[in-house]
């Protein structure tokens, strides 16, 4: 387990919003929208992160790629260049390997094309940046990009309303692609499409990953499409991570409550896999006003007194011989005995 | 709602038939512009538009007058043969002193706008785009600038920096740029969430880029569209300035200045070719510009199709 | 809601602050020496230089600049607003003498153009398309094509001179003292100053409530079974009339500035006439204040305009 | 601007008939001037100083045209002396002449490629037309001229005369400046030429004209002043330092209700014995005798020191000491029961009427004329009708440097208000008539400096026939019969005055709403406006006020 | 059970005339809706199944117009033509609300932000009943406290900012339920919302279902949810219903090369990377595409020379079960080319 190369290193990360209100616009609060993540993510691999809306799963990466700038925590890149690169950078040069390394692919293929340019042109400035001189160069890139990701040379000088939306999710891809990335955050890059499209831009991205060696960051709020594509997942409730396993393991253990709920909330299609439903209670508590204690006990089932008080931690135990992490007081009380020793590492 | 109802199915019936007599052909026009020549208004508002124009823009073939040829002794003629709109108080022929007057007035209407325009959109999509303190400032003035009411700025100006074309030209830029500015502005606002806004900074496009090479062309439609509207405002300003004797300097033909003289309670009541051809050319024009406006808007509007 | 309100107010004070040292600045701008427009040049090249420097240092023209400033800003503020440099009358008098008029007028023409224009929109919304919707339309863009003056001129004309159904100017006549006496004399005036503005409400309450047409929730309005009346007004109508508002609060400048050239067509004895007399008689002082005070009425009035949108909005009022 | 132009119409020429009240038998005489005008060349750099140039410029322009496609009813000037009895004969009137102008252009030389800044302060739509038609004929004759409108601080820019008043380089820009000259004597029409004068930034000294400026300043025959003054206006007619162009009317406008019973009229810029107690008008529909009138306080009522009688309500609210007729000669007691002046001139003493009172009722006495005179005199703008009176009482000097509290020329004994001379003023007289005594209680403690601040010019206690009974500021006053009135009791009912200032396009939207009885007015273009409105007549008066070209003749 | 048909369509073409184009949404759909049952309606977006549901309720735009087929709605014996009514008229609006209710796919903009959550519903129930105004007050309290809002005597009062996702959407289902609806039409009622918060909203509806017998008409895109919710399903693809029947016919027992094929590019939850996705090649065709043939043609991998000539006729696979292909796949077929 050990030998798994590390590339990208999260510790103790939240990310929070300012709510301003009141006369003055004083910052009166806090959206916490990542609220102390801890994450690796190993070269190679495919980690699916899931959860509801406002659990901060975007956030998260958004923070990663620096469109949002954490409030504390630290997130580390390794690398065989620079050794480990501590995001966000003001390194100029720093910041332009990293912006080559960990790459970003949107959810909505509506917004995520700028309607004025041709699919050429979207591409075209990031290249020139990245020292591509010859436009004839850098339109031989564009056009092995397309064809790497399926799709037609001639969509070149095309413009994204002339796509259909898996199109244009597919150019999403190719975009991030451009500048070589070894990881790819890929944001509900699935979501919006319709399922036959869905299907084909997920087997597309299984491709492109046995082809190109990335690592792949996968958003989802779909526990089906993150169980078909992930090596690992984590599961996300209110800016925290509850749970984090092996994607085997965890559909087959599903320790924590919250996890055991979305399971069993998923409509399912095949009979033999549906289970009894558990119904939770009332919606996602407010980010910017958590409850105390575990975020998820209001709602839970199993909800134990120190729950209500004390913010259970993501600790880690050993499952099937490997590293399973999950935050309940009162899963903890059945596993202590597997807890894992390493976990004082991180 | 029963003859709306019946109009609506009539058109409908045709739409219909056309589409089941074969194959439509993709037109490749813009849909915007073609919508917006779809527009009957606006088509008449283009045909105004040049008309005018090209009347003042070539007035030398349009007439034979000279438009500061005095001929006081056959001042205040009615329109005749000889002078169509007649001659003004010395004598001057009023048609070519409109056409001629027309080519500064349509100057400063659209050189102002332009301007202002300019301004506003340089301003307001950094404005927009970055936020932060140069946001916050830009903003402030700009409400500043709302709170004065523009005609009040315009003659403080004008009193302060002397009454001529350059001048008003430069104090209609000066106070007519927040409106776009806040336009641009709030488009920039809500363009810089979208993704693909997000994707090239994930690429490492710089900042001054991805603001006015990708984010602003898509911030334009509505600005140009401010920009005819705005020229219309610019128009009627001269004339309301010039009007009060403090736009361009009276001795200089421009529209506003020709329909000074119906201050005059006078020749409001006798000479009604002096005031009444120049009202409908500066009424008309801007009226054209009103209508390709609203036309465009129209077009370029996704919540008005029909 | 009060806190929204206090909020508003504190945006406004900073904003008076910076437009009142503009105003300043600007009068200092200003070309020539205050006393040299005291009286025409011969009356001048006859006066004792003694005597104007006596008047000079009265005026307190020779302080320093931010002295100046802040002995200017501390009279306003007291409620001195100095002297008009032609007629040495107190500023104070001839503002309280000439607002009122303005006041009347500007409210006169906000009211005819919020009512009118908000009909006459909703009108044309709900005719979309036909005869009505098409008459309005041009008959709108044409209301902000012809230039104010030249509407006033021309309905001076026809309405006061030719057909002498009203008053050919003025506004108050001795012996008439109530409103209904007086109303005559406002009718021309406040509905061609609120003329542009009518065209303006009318196509925004037009497109307002088309757009308000395509919501989600008329769709439920009416998947509720409720009359086409309940949907067009309870439900359309109340949505529709924010940005009204809004835009009115917009204008409004506009408005108050379009009453110098108004009150200027009809001899209305208000404010903007006193004003482009200050400019034409260079008289800067009075020019800077009265356009002080245009300022004050548009942030005041655009501050009631809020708050009567935000009490229209709940989503406003509860945060 | 209006005002602007106001208070520079109003020094009306007015001395000259109170000189000339011993010589009423027109004399008119011609005058030879012994030598041809000296000087025809250049006097230095500038081509206008060449008088062919000058010349050429008054030949080019066709004043008759010009009156009358664009000034109805004024009258073609051809020297700064209107047509009365100081204008001398037989002056050449350059009657419009292209191919001479071109000829004497030819002569002097004339560079086609310069040119002329022509400066206005005027901002009426009629100046502008005349500008540009003046624009149009020099340019006819090859003269190229730019008008350009005057921002500012007029003064400073029209009338600074350059250190050396003969040879000097002119302290201003303008090559031509557009003006109105209107004066209290002929004095004040011809003394701006004499080299040094204060204002004369245009005219370079000539010895020829200062020597004739110098004879007829130093002698008060009026036989003598006519030889003189009729010697310079031909030596000005071939000189021609300015280019007059015509001489401006005053228009009386009455509504066909009202009678002046027999009262005359006069210049309406000044007070005049106007009657006003003894006009009528047709009663109205309520049996009421109103007349309706421009002329009402904008802000305030405005104080008499600069125009003292240009408003209606000066002329209706206050009584002078003496009043003369319209063309302001053979004066009478008004307030005075009767006056005389001694021999030298250097004397004059009123009695003052016993039956005479303020409005408030508290009778007007002979300290109020005192309190008035020493109240002008402290004023800091004031006509220089009134400024000339007093700088000339004895004791102003010492009254002026603060060394005495009263000005010891005027004295009071009983009913008996005395003023001593130290030299000659020929306008006392006029001057006496204009300046109304105000009353001392009321403004005794007023700051002259600013005296129109007072609280007294919102409601006025006065002492002429009518009296102020409610007065909304800006919007209307109306004036009532003041019932202790010495001379009796008005017969109207009530005045209406409207606010206006001079020359106000309100006059014609009153008139056209029927809301005028009584008005006058300077400007051309509402005097024709006035005419076709049915039951108005429209009355031209002749009053003293050239409209010129100054021509600046220094080099640049 | 005896069953009882409350909505029947039949052939029903509805076009769209924007853009100064037709646009022919549907193109001959024909469906039932039973009393107590749930009748799921999928497809793909553009497919034609919100059109349905509007045509139902004749919320059409202006510019779109039913052409022909029928809409018949059972109501006590009495067969009202839905298609024949004015749209704006009263006994249309009558029958909205009373007899078919809606709900919307986001509750948000579905309710009017500037009225409280009581006055749309006690608005809604005073347009159908003639109960005082306290009375309706009284029962939209207990509507909202039979949608499991907490006190909802003081949440009445409350604006639907004020609410959260879920709330709001059990406020527009207490709105749509408030007059007893024969017929319930949801339009993806919980596309907006997260899977805990549609598990809560599908129990409420089963509930409601069971205790009312009211119809449901339910839009969705979500083959999980069709299996969970639906006692027969409508399979659309642009503007045909290409297959329908009950739930176990259509998807255990699916015969149209569509619905096969969207079956197997789903990936199944719990089956994890065993599973195999066989995602439908292309995509959705032009809308305004006039060739004659099936217009899933070219996507299909069993399309035969008849499918590019003209469209197939709807046949009968079993009792209920219909198809409209001309070569569907038979049962056992399917596994044997896995």
């Amino acid at each position: 387990m050990q030998e798994r190369e590390v590339v990208l290193e999260i510790s103790g990360l939240k990310t929070y919003f300012p709510i301003k209100t009141g006369i003055f616009k004083r910052t009166s609060g806090f959206i916490k929208a990542v609220d102390g993540v801890d994450l690796k993510v190993f070269k190679g691999e495919t980690l699916g992160i899931v959860g509801e809306s406002g659990c901060g799963k975007t956030t998260l990466c958004k923070t990663i790629v620096m469109l949002n700038s954490a409030c504390e925590g630290k997130i580390l890149w390794h690398d065989d260049e620079f050794g480990s690169i501590q995001l966000p950078t003001k390194d100029k040069k720093q910041l332009k390997h990293i912006r080559n390394r960990i790459q970003y692919v949107f959810q909505d293929p509506q917004s995520s094309l700028n309607p004025a340019f041709t699919v050429f042109g979207a591409m075209d400035d990031a290249l020139k940046v990245n020292g591509v001189k010859s436009r004839k160069e850098r339109r031989q890139i564009v056009c092995d990009l397309l064809r790497s990701v399926n799709m037609r040379e001639d969509a070149l000088d095309l413009y994204p309303h002339e796509f259909s939306g898996g199109q244009r999710q597919r150019i999403g891809i190719a975009r991030a692609l451009c500048v070589k990335p070894e990881l790819l955050i890929c944001d509900e890059a699935v979501s919006a499409l319709d399922v036959s499209i869905q299907a084909q831009v997920l087997h597309l991205l299984c491709d492109l990953k046995n082809r190109l060696g990335l690592t792949f960051l996968f958003i989802t709020h779909s526990l089906s499409v993150v169980e078909y594509i992930s090596d690992r997942i984590a599961v996300m409730y209110l800016g925290r991570i509850v749970e984090l396993g092996d994607t085997d393991d965890l559909f087959q253990n599903m320790f924590h409550p919250y996890t055991q709920a979305l399971r069993s909330a998923v409509p399912v299609v095949d009979d033999s896999q549906r289970t009894t439903r558990i119904l939770l209670s009332g919606d996602v508590p407010n980010p910017a006003d958590p409850p105390p204690g575990c975020a998820f006990h209001e709602r839970c089932w199993r909800c134990m007194p120190e729950c209500k008080v004390e913010t259970p931690k993501l600790r880690s135990y050993k499952v099937n011989d490997k590293d399973y992490y999950v935050a309940c007081h009162e899963v903890h009380e059945k596993l202590k005995d597997k807890e894992n020793e390493t976990n004082g590492n991180k | 709602m029963n003859s709306m109802q019946r109009r609506l199915n009539k058109k409908m019936d045709i739409l219909l038939e056309r589409e089941n007599s074969g194959p439509l052909k993709k037109k490749n026009l813009n849909r915007a512009l073609r919508r917006a020549l779809q527009n009957k208004l606006a088509l008449v508002g283009l045909g105004i538009f040049l008309s005018i124009i090209i009347l003042c823009f070539f007035a030398p073939l349009f007439t034979k007058y000279d438009p500061l040829k005095i001929n006081i002794r056959a001042s205040l003629q009615s329109p005749s043969a000889a002078h169509i709109f007649g001659t003004d108080t010395i004598g001057r022929d009023i048609f070519s002193r409109i056409l001629y007057g027309g080519r500064l007035s349509i100057l400063i209407g659209f050189g102002s706008a332009i301007g202002a325009s300019f301004l506003g959109v340089v301003l307001g999509a950094w404005a927009g785009y970055r936020g932060g303190w140069f946001d916050f400032l830009m903003l402030r003035t700009s409400e500043l600038f709302l709170f004065f009411p523009q005609i009040i700025l315009c003659l403080l100006l004008v009193t302060m920096v002397g009454q001529s074309v350059g001048n008003l030209l430069g104090i209609f830029i000066f106070t007519g740029w927040c409106g776009i500015f806040r336009m641009t502005r709030a488009r920039m606002l809500s363009l810089r969430e979208e993704e693909y806004v997000q994707a090239l900074k994930v690429l490492g496009v710089p900042e001054p880029i991805i603001c006015y090479k990708h984010v602003l062309p898509n911030a334009l439609g509505p600005v140009f569209v401010n920009i005819t509207l705005s020229t219309a405002i610019f128009i009627l300003q001269e004339a309301a300035l010039s009007f009060m004797g403090l736009g361009v300097p009276l001795e200089i033909a421009t529209w506003g200045n020709i329909l000074n003289v119906a201050n005059n309670l006078n020749i409001l009541k006798v000479n009604w070719w002096i005031w009444l051809p120049v009202g409908t050319m500066i009424s008309l024009f801007v009226l054209s510009i009103n209508f390709i406006g609203d036309g465009l808007r129209d077009s370029t509007d996704p919540s008005q199709q029909g | 809601m009060l806190t929204y309100t206090i909020r508003r107010l504190l945006i406004i004070i900073p904003m008076l602050i910076l437009a009142s040292f503009l105003v300043f600045l600007g009068l200092e701008l200003m070309p020539g020496d205050a006393v040299s427009f005291m009286a025409d040049p011969e009356t001048l090249a006859n006066m004792d230089p003694a005597k104007l420097d006596a008047v000079r240092e009265q005026l307190g023209l020779n302080a320093p600049f931010l002295v100046r400033y802040l002995r200017w800003l501390s009279g306003v503020l007291k409620g001195d607003f100095g002297y008009s440099l032609t007629s040495g009358v107190p500023i104070k008098q001839i503002v309280f003498q000439t607002l009122p008029a303005t006041i009347e007028l500007s409210l006169a023409a906000l009211l005819f153009s919020t009512v009118l224009g908000t009909i006459l929109g909703i009108v044309s919304a709900l005719r979309r398309g036909r005869m009505t919707d098409n008459v309005l339309t041009v008959a709108g863009l044409l209301g902000m094509s012809v230039p104010q003056f030249f509407i006033g001129l021309v309905s001076l004309f026809v309405f006061a001179i030719n057909l002498g159904w009203l008053p050919i100017g003025g506004r108050l006549r001795p012996g008439y003292e109530s409103f209904i006496d007086r109303f005559p004399h406002l009718v021309l005036p406040a509905v061609v100053l609120g003329l542009a503005l009518t065209a303006g409400v009318m196509r925004y309450a037009r497109s307002s409530m088309l757009d308000v047409a395509n919501k989600d929730f008329i769709k439920t309005a009416r998947s509720k079974g409720l009359s086409e009346w309940r949907v067009n007004f309870i439900h359309g109508f109340r949505v529709a009339m924010t940005p009204v508002a809004i835009l009115l609060g917009l204008r409004l400048p506009t408005l108050i500035g379009g009453s110098v050239v108004i009150e200027q067509v009809f001899q209305w004895p208000g404010i903007g006439n006193e004003f482009l007399s200050a400019i034409r008689g260079q008289n800067y002082p009075l020019v800077m204040m009265i356009a002080f005070f245009m300022v004050l009425a548009t942030m005041v009035s655009s501050f009631l305009i809020d708050l009567v949108t935000a009490l229209l909005d709940p989503r406003v009022r509860l945060s | 601007m209006k005002r602007t132009t106001g208070l520079l119409i109003i020094l009306i020429a007015t001395c000259a008939l109170v000189f000339g009240a011993g010589a009423k038998e027109q004399v008119t005489q011609t005058v030879q001037i012994e030598e041809e005008v000296t000087q025809m060349g250049p006097l230095n750099s500038n081509p206008l100083s060449d008088v062919r140039v000058r010349q050429a410029i008054a030949y080019a322009i066709d004043m008759d045209a010009i009156i009358e496609g664009l000034l109805p009813g004024a009258v073609a000037a051809d020297s700064l002396t209107p047509n009365n009895e100081w204008k001398v004969a037989g002056l050449e009137a350059y009657s419009y002449n292209p191919g001479k102008a071109k000829q004497l252009l030819k002569d002097a030389g004339w560079d086609s490629a310069k040119v002329l800044d022509l400066v206005y302060y005027y901002g009426d739509q009629q100046t502008v037309d005349l500008m540009a038609t003046v624009q149009a004929y020099l340019a006819d004759v090859g003269i190229k001229v730019v008008p350009r409108k005057l921002e500012g601080d007029l003064n400073s820019q029209l009338w600074v005369a350059p250190k050396d008043p003969v040879n000097g380089t002119s302290a201003v820009a303008w090559d031509l400046a557009y003006a109105g000259l209107a004066v209290v004597s002929q004095y004040e029409y011809y003394n701006r030429f004499l080299s040094g004068a204060a204002t004369n930034s245009h005219t370079p000294g000539n010895a020829e004209l200062d020597a004739l400026l110098d004879a007829v300043n130093k002698t008060n025959k009026v036989a003598e002043q006519k030889e003189y003054f009729g010697k310079i206006q031909q030596f000005e007619n071939k000189y021609l330092p300015i280019i007059p162009l015509y001489y401006q009317q005053l228009f009386v406008v009455e509504s066909d209700r009202l009678t002046r019973n027999g009262a005359g009229y006069g210049n309406e810029q000044y007070a005049y014995d106007w009657k006003i107690q003894t006009w009528d008008i047709k009663p109205n529909a309520d049996g009421r005798k109103v007349m309706k009138a421009n002329g009402g306080p904008l802000q305030f009522f405005e104080a008499p020191f600069v125009a003292p009688a240009i408003f209606t309500s000066q002329k209706v609210l206050f009584d002078r000491l003496i009043v003369a007729d319209g063309g302001l000669q053979n004066f009478r007691g008004q307030l005075a029961k009767e006056y005389s002046v001694s021999a030298d001139g250097l004397t004059i003493s009123f009695t003052m009427k016993d039956n005479i009172y303020w409005h408030d009722g508290s009778p007007i006495t002979a300290q109020d004329v005192k309190f008035t005179w020493e109240l002008a005199a402290k004023v800091s703008s004031v006509n220089v009708l009134f400024s000339g009176l007093f700088k000339t009482i004895v004791g102003y000097a010492d009254f002026n440097t603060k060394k005495t509290n009263e000005l010891s020329g005027i004295t009071v004994k009983d009913n008996t208000v005395t003023f001593k001379f130290a030299s000659i003023f020929p306008n006392a007289l006029v001057a006496l008539s204009q300046l109304p005594p105000l009353p001392q209680k009321y403004l005794g403690t007023a700051d002259p400096l600013q005296i129109q601040q007072s609280p007294y010019w919102q409601n006025p206690i006065g002492s002429g026939p009518y009296m102020v009974k409610e007065v909304r500021m800006n919007n209307y006053c109306v004036l009532v019969p003041f019932g202790k009135y010495h001379e009796g009791r008005g017969i109207i009912d009530e005045i209406q005055l409207y606010p206006s200032g001079e020359s106000d396009p309100n006059l014609v939207k009153n008139a056209l709403a029927g809301q005028l009885d009584y008005g006058w007015t300077k400007s051309l273009t509402d005097a024709n406006a006035l005419k076709s409105v049915a039951g108005l007549k429209v009355m031209p008066y002749d009053m003293n006020y050239t409209r010129l070209i100054y021509v600046n003749k220094f080099a640049k | 059970m005896q069953q009882e048909i409350v909505l029947r369509i039949s052939n029903l073409h509805t076009n769209f005339y924007t853009n100064m184009r037709c646009n022919k949404v549907l193109k001959g759909v024909s469906l039932e809706v039973e009393r107590g049952k749930t009748l799921c309606i999928v497809g793909e977006s553009g497919c034609g199944k919100s059109v349905t549901a509007a045509s139902v309720m004749r919320l059409l735009p202006d510019l779109a117009r039913i052409e022909s087929g029928e809409i018949v709605l059972y109501d006590e014996g009495r067969e009202i033509h839905i298609e024949a009514l004015d749209k704006y008229g009263k006994s249309m609006s009558d029958l909205r609300g009373s007899k078919i209710a809606m709900i919307f796919q986001d509750p948000m903009s579905a309710l009017n932000p500037v009225y409280s959550i009581g006055f749309q519903i006690i608005e809604m129930i005073k347009r159908h009943t003639k109960i005082s105004a306290s009375i309706a007050k009284e029962k939209a309290v207990s509507l909202l406290r039979e949608m499991g809002i907490s006190s909802p005597e003081t949440r009445i009062k409350d604006f639907p900012h004020q609410f959260s996702g879920g709330m709001r959407q059990r406020a527009m289902i207490a709105m749509a339920m408030s007059c007893e609806p024969k017929l319930l039409i949801a339009d993806e009622p919980t596309t907006a919302l997260d899977v805990t918060v549609q598990a809560q909203i599908f129990s409420l509806m089963e509930k409601l279902k069971k205790e009312h017998g009211t119809a449901v008409m339910m839009i969705t895109h979500d083959m999980g949810v069709v299996a969970e919710m639906a006692d027969d399903v409508v399979v659309m693809y642009m503007g045909y219903i290409v297959e329908r029947g009950s739930v176990q016919q259509v998807l255990k027992n699916s015969t149209h090369p569509y619905t096969v094929g969207l079956m197997r590019s789903i990936p199944m939850i719990g089956k994890g990377k065993k599973q195999k996705l066989q995602p439908i090649r292309g995509c959705t065709a032009d809308p305004y595409d006039t060739s004659p043939g099936c217009p899933f043609v070219t996507r299909c991998d069993f399309s035969i020379q008849l499918c590019h000539e003209c469209i197939p006729e709807e046949s009968t696979v079993s009792g209920n079960h219909k198809v409209r292909c001309h070569n569907p796949i038979q049962k056992g077929a399917v596994d044997a080319r896995t």
